[in-house]
């Protein structure tokens, strides 16, 4: 796949002066309908950090959570955005490792997603505690208290996970940045000169620089891998741990990750197709990167499948009294209609669109991808609340109603989420240059190297031993 | 020395007064907290008796049982809480600390018993109704999560008053505010450790079962199952 | 007293210091001098009796310092004072053994509740609207002088009603002294669940004028016609000791318990059978048993005795009750009469229990008498494991104010509100009120409202401004239970002869003074008949004065002098007789009555206008309305519906589904008397043809707690009265449901009624 | 410092000018260290890498990784220990969830070393004005010899314009 699709890809037979230019554009003009929309995703945020405000000042009680669902929208969000984190890093990673040539327009806008999802939903577990002010209790540190965090709770796992996993994405995602900020430092003025060249660290672009950075890019991408996939094991262990009916499930681990993965690459899709359009990257977001993410998609669309059918069937099976309470409550019952939802936007619409190759188009994808974001926020919805509705006495059931506080806040972190993509777009090129113009040149060149100069650098190199003597 | 305090009620002898329920507002300073928020499921019981239908008009029966926390061994709310806020004191006891809590509310979800109550708000006692406050229980504050303490307070005092007279502390020298006051006698408080005491000869009845067993929790809270009379005639 | 004085002069100091010091009068913080000696931290524990109910158990108090605010000589400020709480059972009172119900425990929020009337109050607005202005004691005392005086000097041929809460002991012989100190005084006793029918039917059938005292402890086979021994009925905390020991107290033996009611009660849902009887037909069914039991000779009809003589045809076995006959009238199988009149007789010994809605039919009387003549047949009269009576003391104040009519003219609420109205025989110049609460607890066409708008002056001694106390015109609001001397005199309950008395536990909190002390003091300044029937100085003295003879009785306590006595009695919380000491004795009934048929129940509307009987019940919380502003209360689940600070009406699911009705949708409950409405709750546990509702709820005006929530069945009522005691039939109202939209209901469990439907170990 | 550097439009002019410098370094006194490179992309292809191809920050790594695991452990045992509850017979030192927070710290270990490593062998950040030209950045390769022999710098100069420089410049940070 790889290969083939590289053979296209890299028909972006273009001057290396125009891919700098297009792709320097964003950073250096500045239209007024931006800042228009700056300003409407904040004022479209506001009340989500006012409701927060009220949470505190009031107490929790103005959330619509109560006995027995002590959880419901926060951390649904939590998990929701977690997931989507797993667009990057992980995507770009793993195309990395295989030199996926095709990648390379598409890995910095991956990354962003990663860290700023993540950014937003390590928000969560602190919005959804009862005394926010202290969330730092959770932090090992030697405190005045005289007491450590509890490392048994799956919530410290959670901690520790969350930490390295931003940690490692904000560095995959700033070490190519540098030579990019380089570029525009040689080509700002004044103040901006002066930050972009502190930024840039005063990277001068030698072999040395280049190759170190190409080296500490493939560890990274090794390492990067096993924390992500870890991140959402453990996510998924906040529920398995606990004795709850159709949480204290093995499949949720490698469940959450592929869930995680899928809806990651819905929204990679999404913010592509966003991007492309408002800042006329057409000839470098192609069809054909739509075309193979599309493919992943469908690949996960069944993946998909394949978790929720194995964890719903085994239940189903086991029969257990308290676990098929839970378990009609959503086949059936109140949660039938998110739960149909659900199977729609995660499986019946994309996989058509996704499955036929006429379908597959951009705008075929984005369709598939919004619904299955949707689809997911469902999941992560059906999974922690309607088993807290049903646990094993009947007597203590209980149910959910979300207050404004919880949809302002949900609201509030969906618009600073795209705020925050909206800002790095103005501070940092939405392509990596400097890989695409790696990308670009590869295979002609190397021709060349044949072609001509090869004896040339043959006489070169066996003179090298002497050289250095 | 420690101790293993548990806990046996006879439903048998239960009639679902709810006179524990009542003594335990009143011991434990647990808040109100109005028709509007108990019409959310916002009540705060720490003892609360389930009440279940068995059957159709006209042959039905009524199943009560009276749950306070069962102060697990292997309780599931410990191992989750990130502040160990909720942890296992040296007397077995499944003890809640307020000042520790953050409120992530995970314990509460872990009980398979759901007899952790949250504190959604400040709660509220109009003056002078606060003038009831048991001084010997802290009044807990907004965003913290309380529980059933099988009225630790009077354990400690007991176990004082046991110091200061230079004794060991006898069984039934003083009990919770549920066992105490139930009109039926249904309820039985002691050590588990004393073979003596009347809880380890009830806890040892044919007729004890634990409550959801099958989560392997480990109760201390025993319950002997009701009986038929006259060779179920 | 030297330290009342200073106490005066230092809290007048703070007065001076405070209006010299800024801030609005109450803000800032005066010091008193602390009125007690404890030591901040350690709890003592005093005795007291609990008036939340009938059933008089004792109590005890835990006492801590606290910091109060506090009235003390009109100044506001704190003072560190004894404040009570806990309550537990007094362990040593042979009522409760130790033990306590949900609404003695809540008690304390009597004391500290912030709707309680904290000084004088005197009527601004009008009559009704619940207007007052603070008045000191002094003014409030000479208005009613006022008032008082010419009736007593018969200067104003008006007469003088007392309308309280049914009384015992000294407060009773209190209240009747003072009233015979007025021609034609009436003393009207008031409570809207009362006994007086089975009272009248023991004494008619066993020659005591009392509610029973129930040996369960010792039966083998129990059942109970309506009676909610368990929750609301007579002496429940005894009871319910006593139901525990019946169940598990003896090894190898527990007593069966079989329920007879149309509507499960908290009771009935702990039989071991619950048997729907048609509401008014337990009569029937009782001697259905009997007739078995004759017939089979497993008894001989003189076994039933006084009692049996008393039922129509006994002695040729009940010709007319056999199980066919019987089932056709209760509905009830006739294999299942056969079944449990074999299994009382054989199981024995057996007793059988009436009470509640049974007796609050037209044929309340026919279905008691019916009752304890099964239980005069079963043998189980005054035998152990049977129906006891409790001994009474040789004292003038121990008998229930319904025991002695010949004291003074005792009629019910009902009469007076007739009386007022026509003025015959005589007009009603002042009522005093004392506890009771008609106007919301009688049936609108008892004119009960019309009637005291009638009267030309209403003092309140109630310490709450309820329905009936907003139309007082003076309010002299009397101390909490815990704040003043405590006296009573068990009628059940207890098989030694017993009398509670207790000191306060607290101070007052608030301006207020003791009932009996303020009738002494009245009494007092009135001079003549009354103060000659009321020499006491303080009401302490009275109770001193009235035990003083138990010294020389074998009891509880030994002493040698009248002040060890009194004493002990003080640390006790009460006297009680020796076991055995005093026997019951029981009144030969007057033998003029004569053997009672069967009556059919008259129930109020056309079964084809209004299909279905309407039960308003005693609620498990709030009794007859009375605990409604206790927050406690209104938070604590009812145990069998699991409903919290509102009312429901209570109907069968096949009905429901029949009428198309839901869980939580609201009706409107129609009589030919009036119209409420209130969200269905469906119980499996109820007749398809009757509909309840719990009583409590549904005040106009008590407190923040308990105003304007729910609605109040008994507004619905017909007046109609059991035929031979004027007390009302609350049972014999028939309604119509109409579904009008949706409701709300405030449930503690939201989950599925059915056992094991999902999770329950067993 | 001081140096002469030639900038080349394109890459096999580039590749043709080290080589040739290389080639003669003797005779035009050049240190092989002292030739600079600077290009807008990697240039992966012979000629350019030089020593520098070698590193050991792939080695790194996991030991850096070994350390933050031995530092996950060290954490959560110690304060387990010091915070020692009834666990109802289970360790007090719960070796699965420890190896939880181990794996993580392992890993974090593992980026932190990268990421140093990194800026350290790659001698970033440097803010000290060096030899540099922007003109790097539109495309242009930089190829050019520090401290040049003064003698030899006219020979330099032409011959980078024989190889194909577009322009020779001067720099010099005196």
């Amino acid at each position: 796949m790889a290969t083939n699709s590289a053979a296209q890809a890299n028909v972006i037979d273009l001057k290396s002066d125009q891919i700098r230019q297009d792709l320097l554009r964003p950073v250096f003009h500045t239209s007024r309908r931006y800042y228009a929309l700056v300003f409407v995703l904040i004022a479209l945020g506001l009340p989500g950090v006012f409701a927060y405000l009220y949470q505190i000042s009031n107490g929790m009680g103005v959330a619509g959570i109560t006995r027995p669902v002590f959880w419901g929208f926060y951390i649904t969000n939590f998990v929701f955005w977690i997931g989507i984190s797993h667009a990057g890093t992980l995507i770009s990673a793993i195309l990395r490792l295989v030199n996926a040539t095709w990648r390379r327009p598409v890995t910095r806008c991956a990354e962003a997603i990663t860290v700023f999802a993540l950014a937003i939903g390590a928000q969560y577990p602190i919005i959804h505690l009862g005394r926010s002010w202290l969330f730092f209790w959770l932090i090992p540190y030697p405190s005045e208290r005289g007491i450590w965090p509890n490392f048994r709770s799956p919530l410290l796992w959670d901690f520790f996970a969350i930490s390295t996993y931003i940690t490692g994405s904000l560095i995959f995602l700033l070490l190519p940045i540098i030579p990019d900020w380089a570029m525009v430092r040689d080509r700002a003025t004044g103040l901006r000169k002066r930050i972009y060249a502190i930024l840039s660290l005063g990277w001068r672009g030698t072999p040395r620089e280049w190759h170190r950075l190409e080296v500490a890019m493939r560890v990274m991408a090794v390492v990067i891998i096993p924390v992500a996939v870890s991140v959402h094991t453990i996510v998924s262990w906040d529920f398995a741990m606990a004795p709850v009916p159709m949480w204290h499930s093995t499949v949720f681990g490698p469940y959450f990750v592929a869930g995680a993965i899928f809806s990651g690459i819905a929204a990679l899709i999404i913010a592509m197709a966003l991007i492309r359009k408002f800042l006329h990257l057409e000839d470098y977001l192609k069809p054909i990167h739509f075309d193979n993410l599309g493919k992943l998609l469908l690949l996960f669309s069944l993946l998909w499948l394949y978790f929720i059918f194995s964890e719903r069937l085994t239940v189903w099976y086991g029969n257990q009294t308290s676990e098929m309470a839970a378990f009609w409550s959503i086949q059936r019952g109140p949660f039938a209609v998110p739960f149909w939802t659900m199977v729609f936007c995660n499986f019946l619409i994309p996989f058509p669109i996704l499955a036929i190759k006429k379908l597959r188009t951009i705008t075929g994808t984005v369709i598939a991808s919004s619904t299955i974001v949707v689809g997911m926020w469902l999941e992560r919805f059906l999974i922690v609340v309607p088993p807290l509705e049903h646990k094993y006495l009947p007597y203590d059931w209980g149910n959910y109603h979300p207050t404004w506080v919880e949809i302002a806040i949900t609201a509030g972190t969906l618009m600073g989420m795209i705020l925050f993509y909206v800002l790095f777009v103005k501070f940092v090129p939405i392509i990596s240059i400097w890989e695409l113009k790696g990308g670009k040149r590869t295979e002609p060149v190397a021709d060349q190297a044949h072609a001509s100069v090869s004896s040339a650098a043959m006489r070169l190199d066996s003179t090298l031993p002497s050289g250095n003597g | 020395m420690a101790h293993r305090w548990g806990m046996v009620i006879d439903l048998d002898r239960c009639t679902g007064c709810e006179a524990c329920v009542a003594a335990c507002h009143a011991e434990n300073n647990i808040a109100t907290v109005g028709d509007a928020e108990a019409a959310r499921g916002r009540a705060m019981h720490w003892i609360h008796v389930e009440r279940y239908w068995d059957g159709e008009f006209p042959n039905v029966r009524v199943g009560f049982r009276p749950i306070p926390c069962q102060q697990c061994d292997a309780a599931p709310c410990e191992p989750v809480c990130p502040t160990y806020a909720s942890y296992h004191n040296a007397d077995g006891l499944n003890a809640q600390v307020y000042n520790r809590c953050i409120g992530t509310r995970y314990c509460a979800n872990a009980c398979p018993y759901t007899v952790r109550f949250f504190n959604w708000f400040n709660p509220v006692w109009d003056k002078p109704l606060n003038l009831q406050f048991n001084p010997d229980v802290s009044v807990r504050e907004v965003g913290v999560m309380e529980k059933c303490t099988f009225c630790i307070q009077r354990i400690k005092a007991a176990e004082i008053k046991a110091e200061m007279e230079k004794r060991e502390m006898k069984d039934g020298e003083f009990s919770p505010a549920c066992v105490q006051t139930c009109p039926a006698g249904a309820m039985v408080f002691g050590d588990l450790d004393d073979p003596a005491s009347m809880i380890s000869r009830f806890s040892n009845s044919v007729r004890g079962t634990k409550l959801l067993s099958e989560v392997g929790a480990f109760p201390k809270v025993t319950y002997l199952e009701r009986e038929s009379s006259h060779g179920n005639e | 007293m030297k330290r009342r004085d200073f106490l005066k002069l230092s809290a007048m100091s703070g007065a001076a210091f405070a209006l010299e010091g800024c801030g609005k009068q109450g803000t800032q913080l005066i010091r008193f001098i602390p009125e007690e000696n404890l030591i901040p931290g350690v709890a003592v524990w005093r005795p007291s009796i609990c008036t939340q109910c009938s059933a008089g158990c004792g109590i005890q108090a835990r006492i801590m310092e606290g910091d109060a605010e506090v009235v003390r000589n009109g100044q506001l400020g704190t003072v560190k004072m004894g404040l009570a709480k806990k309550l537990e059972g007094n362990p040593e009172h042979p009522v409760n053994h130790g033990k306590l119900c949900a609404r003695g425990q809540a008690g304390l929020q009597v004391s500290y509740n912030p709707d309680r009337i904290k000084h004088p109050l005197k009527r601004v607005g009008q009559r009704g609207s619940g207007q007052f202005a603070q008045v000191s004691w002094d003014e409030a005392l000479q208005e009613l002088l006022a008032h008082l005086g010419p009736l007593a000097s018969q200067k104003n041929p008006a007469t003088l009603a007392f309308l309280a809460q049914p009384l015992r002991g000294q407060r009773r012989e209190l209240i009747g002294r003072f009233l015979s100190g007025f021609d034609g005084a009436e003393l009207v006793p008031f409570e809207v669940f009362d006994d007086s029918v089975l009272r009248k039917a023991n004494y008619l059938s066993f020659g005591f004028n009392q509610l029973p005292t129930l040996d369960l402890a010792h039966s083998n086979h129990v059942i109970s016609f309506g009676a909610d021994f368990l929750g609301t009925w007579n002496s429940p905390v005894a009871q319910s000791l006593a139901y525990g020991a019946m169940r598990q107290g003896r090894s190898g033996l527990r007593g069966k318990f079989v329920q007879v009611e149309s509507r499960m009660s908290q009771t009935g849902a702990n039989a071991d059978e619950w048997i729907p009887a048609r509401p008014g037909t337990e009569g029937v069914l009782a001697l259905g048993f009997a007739h078995v039991i004759l017939n089979e000779h497993l008894r001989a009809a003189e076994a039933g005795g006084g009692a049996g003589d008393l039922i129509d045809g006994w002695h040729d076995g009940l010709p007319d009750y056999s199980p066919e006959a019987v089932a056709w009238k209760t509905g009830v199988a006739p294999e299942t009469v056969t079944r449990l009149a074999r299994g009382i007789a054989s199981h024995t010994p057996s007793v059988a229990l009436v009470g509640g809605t049974p007796l609050a039919q037209t044929n309340g009387l026919f279905t008691a008498l019916a009752v304890n003549a099964l239980n005069g047949l079963l043998g189980s009269v005054m035998k152990p494991g049977g129906l006891l009576f409790t001994p009474r003391l040789p004292l003038p104040s121990a008998e229930s104010s319904e025991a002695m009519p010949e004291a003074q003219r005792v009629v019910s609420v009902r009469t007076l509100a007739q009386e007022i109205l026509s003025g015959q025989p005589r007009p009603v110049g002042v009522v005093l009120l004392y506890g009771a609460n008609p106007v919301f607890a009688t049936p609108p066409e008892w004119h009960v409202k019309e009637a005291l708008h009638g009267v030309p002056f209403i003092a309140s001694f109630g310490n709450f401004v309820d329905e009936t106390s907003s139309f007082a015109d003076l309010i002299l609001p009397d101390h909490s239970y815990l704040e003043s001397w405590v006296d009573d005199v068990p009628e059940s309950g207890t098989t030694v002869a017993t009398v509670s008395v207790a000191p306060p536990t607290m101070l007052p909190l608030h301006d207020t003074r003791a009932m009996p002390d303020v009738l002494l003091d009245l009494a007092h300044r009135l001079g003549g008949r009354t103060s000659q029937a009321l020499p006491w100085k303080s009401y302490e003295e009275m109770l001193q004065t009235a035990l003083a003879p138990l010294r020389h009785l074998p009891g509880s306590i030994h002493a040698d002098s009248d002040d060890e006595f009194w004493k002990k009695v003080k640390e006790q919380g009460g006297w009680w007789s020796a076991n055995g000491s005093i026997a019951p004795k029981p009144k030969d009934a007057p033998r003029t009555f004569r053997p009672l048929k069967n009556q059919e129940p008259q129930f109020d509307g056309s079964t084809a206008e209004f299909p279905f009987h309407f039960l308003p019940y005693a609620s498990q919380q709030f009794f007859d309305g009375t605990l409604a502003n206790l927050p406690w209360m209104q938070e604590m689940p009812d145990v069998l519906s699991t409903g919290m600070w509102s009312s429901w009406v209570e109907i069968n699911p096949q009905t429901a589904g029949r009428l198309g009705i839901e869980q939580g949708d609201l009706l409107e409950v129609a009589s030919q008397h009036g119209k409420l409405r209130a969200p269905a709750l469906l119980s499996p546990g109820i007749s398809p043809n009757v509909i309840a509702m719990p009583v409590g709820q549904g005040h106009e005006e008590y407190g923040r707690y308990a105003s304007g929530r729910g609605a109040n069945p008994i507004k619905i009522l017909a007046p109609q009265v059991e035929s031979t005691t004027d007390s009302l039939a609350w049972a014999g109202t028939r309604v119509s449901i109409v579904r009008v939209g949706k409701g709300e209901l405030i449930l503690f469990s939201l989950g599925p009624t059915e056992w094991g439907q999902q999770g329950v170990t067993r | 410092m001081n140096a002469i550097y030639g900038l080349f439009a394109d890459l096999n002019s580039a590749r043709g000018a080290v080589a040739a410098l290389r080639a003669e370094h003797s005779r035009l006194r050049i240190e092989p260290q002292a030739i600079v490179i600077m290009s807008s992309e990697p240039l992966e292809e012979v000629g350019f890498g030089w020593k520098e191809q070698r590193t050991v920050m792939p080695w790194l790594a996991p030991l850096g990784g070994l350390l933050g695991g031995a530092g996950g452990y060290a954490l959560a045992a110690f304060t387990q220990r010091t915070y020692p509850l009834p666990t109802g017979g289970m360790p007090i030192v719960a070796m699965w969830p420890t190896g939880i927070i181990m794996y993580e710290l392992t890993m974090l270990g593992a980026i932190l070393t990268t990421i140093v490593t990194f800026l350290v062998s790659a001698g970033l950040p440097n803010y000290r004005t060096r030899l540099y030209d922007p003109e790097v950045t539109n495309g242009k390769i930089l190829v050019g010899i520090s401290d040049p022999d003064p003698d030899c710098r006219a020979e330099l100069e032409q011959r980078l314009y024989r190889e194909g420089a577009e322009q020779v410049k001067e720099y010099s940070n005196k």
